[in-house]
C-alpha cells in the first residue's frame, strides 16, 4: 500500500475523532433529536370509577402471556395497581381528593432508562421511538435492571411461567425462568399501527396513549390542558408515563 | 522450531490432500468409505496389540512411588490415596491419576537465585492445560455419539446440554469448542516457548498436537461457520456403524476434510505416544498397593540364583570364626 | 579447597545448547564420572567382559558382538519387566519432570533431565523395536545404536540415583530409576560397570559386607562399640553375634559399625536394645543391609539379599529388625519377599516390649528401626531426656528410598519430636516425597565423582542452608547410611558448619539407662550442653 | 499373571465403548434413512432454497429475529419475492409448516438438537393444551 507516515496519522485521527463524536452524539442524542416518544397519560379520576376494574390488567396479561404466580415474591406484572402514596413516593397526598385512589403503574419507559445502561447485553435498549424494549433472546438473568429501575417496573422468572398461564397466546412468547420482564407498550402492536391492548380495553378510556414530541398529538394537548404528574421526577430518569391529576 | 513448522505443514498437507480428493466424486464416495474403516479397525487392532504387548510382560515387583505416609503404626493416619494400602485406595489413587492428573498438578518450577538459593515456585499451568484439552476432548467425543446413534442415550444430550450451557447463538456455542483450542494452542506453544521443553520435543511431538489441532478446527468451521447437512451427515454416519454405507450430502469438503484426520489420528494413535491413554492404567508405579511387606507379591520368572551360602562361608572363615570365638554350624 | 569451588560450580547454564541432542556425544570430564570396575570383582562374581579399562579409553574393550548382547539383553527385559516396556511406550515428553532431578539443577545439563535421560535408551527401543521408528528413523525419534551411545548410556546412567523424584512428578509415574537399573542391567551384560559398586558387591558376597569386614574384624568392632558406650554411660552391654535362638535378627549397613557418623547411631542401637532388653543378635553371614545389588542387577540384589532369609531361618529367629539405611529399605521393602520369600520359617512381627504386633510387616517379617522405636514411645516404655541434644538445632532429611518406597515418614519425626527440643522442618518441596536425594545414591558416592556428588546434592544442600540461615539450625538427621556417609562433605562444601547424624543417635543421647553415670557427653564424646547451662568449652 | 484380567476385562471395556455405533446400531436395527417430514401444510413455496434451509435455517430465524425484535420491523421478504410476518409460531409453523412435532422436531432428534426456541415460543397445535408438558418433550 502507498500510504505516506503522515497520511496514515491524519487518516487515523480523523477516525479515532469521528468514532468520540459519534459516542458523543449517541449520549446527547438520544434524549433531544428524538423524533417520537411514545408517552401515556393515566387518567386517575376516571380511572378511579371503577375501583374493582382489572380491564388493563387481565388484557396485558392475556395478550402476553404473563403469568399469575400465586406466592407474591415470585410475582410477575407489567401493569398493576397501587396507592397513591406508594406510586408518588415523596409527595404529599394527605389532603388531596386523589388521596385514596388506585393508581394504574407500568414501565416508565424514561427518557434516560438507567435499566439500559446497565444491561451487560443489552436485551434492554432504547428503541428510536422512545419504547424501552425487550431482547429475551439475549437477557442472561443478572437482574442489573432490577437494581437499577426505581419503579419496580421489572419482574424476574423466579419459577417457570407456563404453568401459571391459564390460556396461552400463541401469537406471543412466554419466558423462560432466569428472565427478567416488563411492560413493552406493546411493540408487536405498534408496528402493525395498533395502540397498546391496555389502551384499547380500558371502558373508561382512562390511558391515553401517543408521541409525546408531536405538539398536536391528543397527548399533548391533555398534558397540556391538565395538571400531571410523574413518578421520582427528582431522578431526572423522565419518565413517560404521566398522571392526569 | 523447524519440527514444529514441519508438523503444522504435515498436518496441512493432509487436509489439502484430502480437500483435493474430495473434488472428485467418484473418489470422495470411495475414500469416504476405505478411510474411515481401514482407520478404525487399524485403531482397535492397533490398541489391542499394544495392551496385549503390555500385559504380556509382566510385572515382576511391587513397585509404586510412594507420595505420601505408609500404613504402618496404628496411631500414625496413613495417606490412603498417595500410599495405598489396599486395592480399594489403588482404585482411588488412580481415579485421582486418570480423572485430575493428580501428579501433574504436584508440579513446581524450579529457579535459581543469587545466593544461591533455589525457589520452587507453583506451576499448575501445564496441569490446567492438560486438564482443559482432556476433558474437553472427552466430551466432544460423547457430543459425537449423536451422529453414529439413534435413538440417542440420555448421555449425549446431557454432554450437550451441558456444553451448552451458556445457550449463546444458534448453532448454540460449545463452551468445550473453545475450550479444546485454547488448550491445544497453550500445549503448542509451551513446546516451543520452553527451550527445555522445546529441546526434548519431537516431531511426533508437534504432529499429535497438530493434527488435534486441525481437527478441532475443522469441526469448528464446520458447526459455526462453512454449515453443513447435519443429518445427512448423520445418515452417513449411521451407514457407516451398520455397515450399509451411504454417500455424503454434498457439498461435503469442509466434513471430509474432517473425516479424513479424524481417521489420521485414528489410525496414528496405537503407533504413537497417545497410547499414553491406555498406559497410564497400567503402569506399576501408580496402580500398586504399598503393601509389601502385609501381602508377598510373586514373581512369575523368579528364577534360583547362585548364593554364597552359609556353609560356604564357614568354610572359607572358619579359623577367623574359631579365633574370634563365634559360634560355629560344624564343630 | 576442592576444585571447582562452589562460586564456581553454582555459574549453572539451564539453556540447552543448540545443538539437537542427538548429535552431542558424551565427553567424559574429570570428577564427573566414576571408575570402571576391577577385573578381580567381574571374574570373582562370574560377571562378563572383565578387563582393564577406564571410561575416558577410546576403546572400551567391548565384545566382539556386544551390539546383539545389549538388543537381545533389551528384549528380554522388555517381555520380563512391564514397567520398562511401558515406560519405553507412554512417555509424552511434557517435561513435568525436567527441573525435579537434582542432577539437572544442579548441572544444567539437559540430558539430566529425566526425560531426556531415558530418551537415550528410548532412541535405541524406537529404532529396534517399534515400527514408526523402523519406517520414519530420526523424525520418530529413533537412533542406531553404536558406541557413542553405549557411552552416553554409561555416562549418564551412573549419573542417575535411582531417588525417583521424577516419578512422583510424572503424570504416568514413569520412573527413571526403573530405567536406570535396566540400562545398568545391560551395561553390565558388556562389562560397563564402575568399581564403587562392584566392589562392595563382591565383597558382600563373598565376606557379608560391603567394607570387606570379615568375621573376626566384624566381631571387634561391636566389642569395640560395647565397651565405648561402657565408657560413654556406664553400662555393660552385651551384644551376641551369630547366637541360635535369638528372637530378632538385627541387620544393619556395615557402615553403621565402622563409620562416622553411623556409628554413633550404632551405639544409640546398643544403648536402646540394652534398656529395654531385647532378646536379638548380629549376624556375621549377613552382616551387611545394605545391598549393592540393587545398582547392578536384579539377580545381583536377589544374591545377596538371600543372606538374610537364609540367616534368619539358620539361627531360628522368630523376625527381623532392620537398622537405619536407604537403599536397604529398598531391597527390604519391595523386592526381599518377592524374590527370596515367603519366609514361612518366621513368625508375624510382635514389638515383645509393648505387644504391638506389625501387621504392615506379617509377610516380610521384617521392622524398621523407627517404627519399633516410635512404638515404645508411643507406649512410654522408654524414658527419654531430649535436653541432652540441646546442643543441636535439628532438621530432617527424608531419604528417597525411605520416603517414595516405604512411605516411612511420621515414625522418624514422631521420635525427634520426642528427643530433642530443636526440630524445624525444610521448605516443603523439599522434603517428605519431595525430599532431593544427597546425590551420592545408587553406588556413586565415590571421590572420583565428587565435582557430579557437589553438583547432585546442591538441591538438598540449598535447603539445609535456608533453615541454616532461618532457624540456625546446626544438625541435619537422616536414617540413611550413604547419607550420613555423603552428607558431611556436602554440607561442608555449601553449607559448612551444619553436621550429620542418624535419628538413633539422638535416641541414644536422650535415653535414661537403668544404672547409668551421670551422662556428661553425649556419643560422641562430646559435652551435653544443655539450654541455659554453662557450656563446657 | 493375577492382573492379566483385569488388563483384558478393562480393553474389553474399552472397545465396547468404542464400538458402541456398531453393537448398538445393529441391536436397535437402525437404518440410513433419515427423518421424513411433513410437507408444509399450505404454503408451496419456502423463503429459502430446500438446501439453503437443511443446513443454515437457524442463521435465518437468528437474522429474522433481530430484524423483527431489535429493528422493529417484523416483515420479511423471501425468495419467491412473498411478505411474510415474522413469527415463529405464527407464520413459520402455523401458516407453513403446521406441526413442530411433525416438522421441527424430526430433524433435531434425529440430530440430537435441542434448540431452546420451545422454551418460549408457542407450537400452535398445542397451545391450548398442557404448556408444561409441551416443554419437557422438547
Amino acid at each position: 500500500m502507498n500510504l505516506s507516515r503522515k497520511a496514515f496519522l491524519r487518516v487515523s485521527c480523523f477516525s479515532l475523532l469521528g468514532a468520540a463524536m459519534r459516542k458523543t452524539a449517541a449520549a446527547f442524542g438520544s434524549t433531544f433529536s428524538r423524533k417520537v416518544q411514545w408517552g401515556m397519560a393515566v387518567d386517575i379520576r376516571k380511572c378511579a370509577r371503577r375501583p374493582e376494574c382489572t380491564a388493563c390488567i387481565d388484557v396485558c396479561d392475556q395478550a402476553h402471556n404473563v403469568p399469575r404466580v400465586p406466592d407474591k415474591r415470585h410475582e410477575v406484572r407489567w401493569i398493576w395497581k397501587d396507592t397513591p402514596e406508594h406510586a408518588f413516593e415523596g409527595e404529599d397526598f394527605r389532603y388531596s381528593s386523589i388521596a385514596k385512589l388506585p393508581v394504574m403503574l407500568m414501565c416508565n419507559h424514561c427518557d434516560d432508562p438507567p435499566c439500559v445502561r446497565v444491561c451487560p447485553t443489552q436485551a434492554t435498549w432504547k428503541r428510536e421511538d422512545g419504547i424501552v424494549a425487550m431482547d429475551w433472546h439475549r437477557c442472561i438473568g443478572c437482574r442489573y435492571c432490577m437494581a437499577a429501575c426505581p419503579y419496580e417496573s421489572r419482574s424476574f422468572n423466579w419459577v417457570d411461567p407456563r404453568p401459571y398461564i391459564k390460556t396461552a397466546n400463541p401469537e406471543f412468547p412466554t419466558r423462560t425462568k432466569g428472565v427478567v420482564e416488563k411492560c413493552t407498550f406493546c411493540v408487536e402492536r405498534i408496528s402493525q399501527g395498533r395502540e397498546p391492548a391496555c389502551v384499547e380495553a380500558c371502558p373508561e378510556k382512562a390511558l391515553i396513549f401517543g408521541n409525546v414530541m408531536d405538539a398536536n398529538s391528543e397527548i399533548r394537548r391533555m398534558l397540556s390542558s391538565r395538571d400531571h404528574v410523574t413518578r421520582k421526577p427528582e431522578l431526572g430518569t423522565g419518565p413517560n408515563v404521566f398522571y392526569l391529576l | 522450531m523447524k519440527r514444529a513448522v514441519y508438523s503444522i505443514l504435515t498436518v496441512a498437507g493432509i487436509a489439502v490432500l484430502a480437500g483435493a480428493a474430495a473434488r472428485d466424486a467418484a473418489v470422495l464416495r470411495w475414500l469416504a468409505v476405505v478411510v474411515p474403516y481401514a482407520a478404525f479397525a487399524t485403531f482397535v487392532l492397533g490398541m489391542s496389540w499394544r495392551v496385549t504387548v503390555w500385559s504380556l510382560s509382566p510385572a515382576p515387583f511391587r513397585i509404586p512411588t510412594v507420595c505420601g505416609q505408609q500404613k504402618a503404626l496404628s496411631w500414625i493416619k496413613p495417606d490412603r490415596l498417595e500410599s495405598p494400602p489396599d486395592t480399594l485406595a489403588v482404585v482411588g489413587r488412580m481415579a485421582l491419576e486418570v480423572l485430575l492428573f493428580r501428579s501433574l498438578f504436584r508440579n513446581t518450577r524450579m529457579t535459581l537465585r543469587e545466593g544461591p538459593r533455589l525457589v520452587f515456585g507453583e506451576n499448575k499451568f501445564l496441569w490446567l492445560g492438560a486438564m482443559a484439552f482432556h476433558w474437553s476432548l472427552l466430551v466432544i467425543l460423547v457430543r459425537h455419539l449423536r451422529l453414529f446413534l439413534e435413538p440417542l442415550p440420555a448421555i449425549v444430550l446431557a454432554a450437550e446440554k451441558l456444553d451448552g450451557f451458556f445457550e449463546v447463538g444458534t448453532p448454540v456455542f460449545y463452551v468445550t469448542d473453545a475450550v479444546v483450542v485454547v488448550g491445544l494452542l497453550y500445549l503448542f506453544q509451551r513446546r516451543l516457548r520452553d527451550p527445555l521443553v522445546r529441546y526434548i520435543s519431537l516431531f511426533t511431538d508437534y504432529f499429535a498436537l497438530a493434527l488435534l489441532a486441525g481437527i478441532a478446527f475443522s469441526g469448528i468451521w464446520m458447526r459455526y461457520f462453512g454449515r453443513v447437512d447435519i443429518t445427512g451427515i448423520k445418515e452417513f454416519a449411521l451407514g457407516l456403524a451398520t455397515f450399509r454405507p451411504v454417500a455424503l450430502p454434498a457439498p461435503s469438503d469442509s466434513f471430509f476434510v474432517h473425516l479424513i484426520l479424524v481417521s489420521t489420528l485414528a489410525a496414528y494413535f496405537p503407533f504413537s505416544k497417545l497410547v499414553h491413554m491406555g498406559g497410564v492404567f497400567l503402569s506399576p508405579t501408580r496402580n500398586l498397593a504399598n503393601n509389601n511387606r502385609a501381602r508377598r507379591h510373586v514373581n512369575p520368572w523368579n528364577y534360583p540364583v547362585r548364593v554364597h551360602t552359609y556353609e560356604e562361608w564357614e568354610t572359607e572363615f572358619r579359623d577367623k570364626l574359631e579365633a574370634a570365638g563365634l559360634p560355629l554350624e560344624r564343630k | 579447597m576442592p576444585s571447582p569451588r562452589p562460586e564456581e560450580l553454582v555459574q549453572i547454564q539451564y539453556r540447552p545448547p543448540a545443538k539437537e541432542w542427538l548429535d552431542t556425544p558424551v565427553e567424559f570430564r574429570k570428577g564427573t564420572y566414576c571408575y570402571s570396575a576391577l577385573p578381580k570383582n567381574l571374574q570373582y562374581l562370574g560377571f562378563p567382559n572383565p578387563r582393564d579399562w577406564q571410561p575416558t579409553d577410546a576403546d572400551w574393550k567391548l565384545p566382539k558382538d556386544w551390539k546383539r548382547i545389549i538388543l537381545e539383553g533389551m528384549r528380554d527385559r522388555l517381555n520380563r519387566f512391564r514397567s520398562f516396556r511401558l515406560f519405553m511406550d507412554i512417555c509424552v515428553r511434557c517435561g513435568a519432570c525436567a527441573d525435579k532431578c537434582h542432577y539437572f539443577i544442579g548441572s544444567g545439563d539437559p540430558k539430566n533431565m529425566p526425560v531426556l535421560r531415558a530418551e537415550l535408551i528410548r532412541s535405541v527401543y524406537r529404532r529396534y523395536f517399534t515400527l514408526t521408528g523402523r519406517l520414519f528413523g530420526r523424525l520418530a525419534g529413533a537412533r542406531d545404536l553404536t558406541e557413542d551411545v553405549l557411552k552416553e548410556w554409561f555416562y549418564y546412567f551412573y549419573q542417575c540415583t535411582e531417588c525417583r523424584r521424577c516419578s512422583v512428578f510424572c503424570p504416568y509415574g514413569i520412573d527413571t530409576a526403573e530405567i536406570t537399573m535396566m540400562v545398568r542391567e545391560l551395561l553390565n551384560l558388556v562389562g560397563c560397570n564402575i568399581n564403587w559398586v562392584m566392589e562392595p558387591v563382591a565383597n558382600c558376597d563373598r565376606i557379608g559386607n560391603h567394607l570387606g569386614i570379615q568375621p573376626h574384624g566384624f566381631k571387634d568392632s561391636i566389642d569395640f562399640a560395647a565397651s565405648e558406650l561402657e565408657e560413654l554411660t556406664g553400662v555393660h552391654v552385651e551384644p551376641s553375634i551369630n547366637r541360635k535362638g535369638a528372637e530378632i535378627l538385627f541387620i544393619v549397613p556395615s557402615a553403621d559399625y565402622f563409620g562416622t557418623p553411623h556409628y554413633y547411631t550404632f551405639l544409640g542401637y546398643l544403648a536402646l536394645f540394652h534398656q529395654i532388653g531385647l532378646d536379638y543378635t548380629f549376624s556375621a553371614y549377613a552382616s551387611e543391609g545394605g545391598n549393592f545389588g540393587l545398582f547392578t542387577s536384579h539377580e545381583m540384589m536377589k544374591r545377596l539379599n538371600a543372606k538374610v532369609y537364609a540367616e534368619a531361618r539358620r539361627l531360628g529367629v522368630k523376625w527381623i529388625l532392620g537398622g537405619e539405611c536407604g537403599h536397604m529399605w529398598r531391597v527390604m521393602h519391595q523386592y526381599m519377599a518377592t524374590m527370596n520369600g515367603p519366609a514361612e520359617f518366621l513368625e508375624p512381627p510382635v514389638s515383645p516390649i509393648t505387644g504391638t504386633r506389625f501387621e504392615h510387616a506379617r509377610s516380610t517379617k521384617m521392622v524398621h528401626i523407627c517404627e519399633f522405636t516410635a512404638d515404645l514411645i508411643h507406649h512410654g516404655k522408654i524414658r527419654l531426656d531430649p535436653t541432652r541434644n540441646d546442643r543441636w538445632n535439628v532438621t530432617y532429611h527424608d531419604s528417597c528410598n525411605i520416603a517414595r518406597v516405604v512411605g516411612l515418614l511420621e515414625e522418624p519425626r514422631y521420635i525427634l519430636r520426642h528427643v530433642c527440643n530443636q526440630f524445624h522442618e525444610m521448605p516443603e518441596n523439599t522434603i517428605r516425597e519431595q525430599t532431593f536425594c544427597c546425590g551420592s545414591g545408587s553406588g556413586l558416592g565415590t571421590d572420583e565423582n565428587f565435582e557430579m556428588r557437589m553438583r547432585g546434592g546442591f538441591p538438598r544442600a540449598n535447603a539445609v542452608r535456608y533453615v541454616r540461615e532461618k532457624y540456625g539450625v546446626n544438625l541435619l538427621t537422616c536414617i540413611c547410611a550413604i547419607d550420613k556417609a555423603t552428607l558431611p562433605p556436602l554440607l561442608e562444601y555449601w553449607t559448612p558448619g551444619v553436621e550429620v547424624a542418624g535419628v538413633h543417635e539422638l535416641v541414644g543421647n536422650a535415653l535414661i539407662l537403668d544404672g547409668e553415670k551421670e551422662r556428661e557427653t553425649d556419643l560422641r564424646g562430646e559435652p551435653i550442653a544443655r539450654k541455659g547451662v554453662l557450656v563446657h568449652a | 499373571m493375577r492382573d492379566r484380567p483385569v488388563i483384558y476385562g478393562g480393553l474389553a471395556v474399552f472397545l465396547a465403548v468404542i464400538t458402541l455405533p456398531f453393537w448398538r446400531g445393529i441391536e436397535s436395527g437402525v437404518t440410513t434413512k433419515g427423518p421424513e417430514l411433513a410437507r408444509p401444510a399450505t404454503a408451496r413455496q419456502c423463503v429459502a432454497s430446500t438446501e439453503f434451509m437443511k443446513s443454515s435455517h437457524m442463521l435465518l430465524l437468528m437474522e429474522m429475529r433481530d430484524q423483527a425484535v431489535r429493528s422493529g420491523d417484523p416483515w420479511y421478504v423471501g425468495a419467491g419475492h412473498g411478505t411474510y410476518t415474522i413469527s415463529l409460531t405464527g407464520t413459520c409453523l402455523e401458516q407453513c409448516h403446521g406441526s413442530k412435532t411433525e416438522f421441527c422436531d424430526r430433524c433435531h432428534d434425529y440430530a440430537g438438537v435441542a434448540p431452546g426456541c420451545w422454551s418460549c415460543h408457542l407450537d400452535a397445535g398445542h397451545s391450548t393444551g398442557s404448556l408444561t408438558a409441551m416443554r419437557s418433550s422438547r
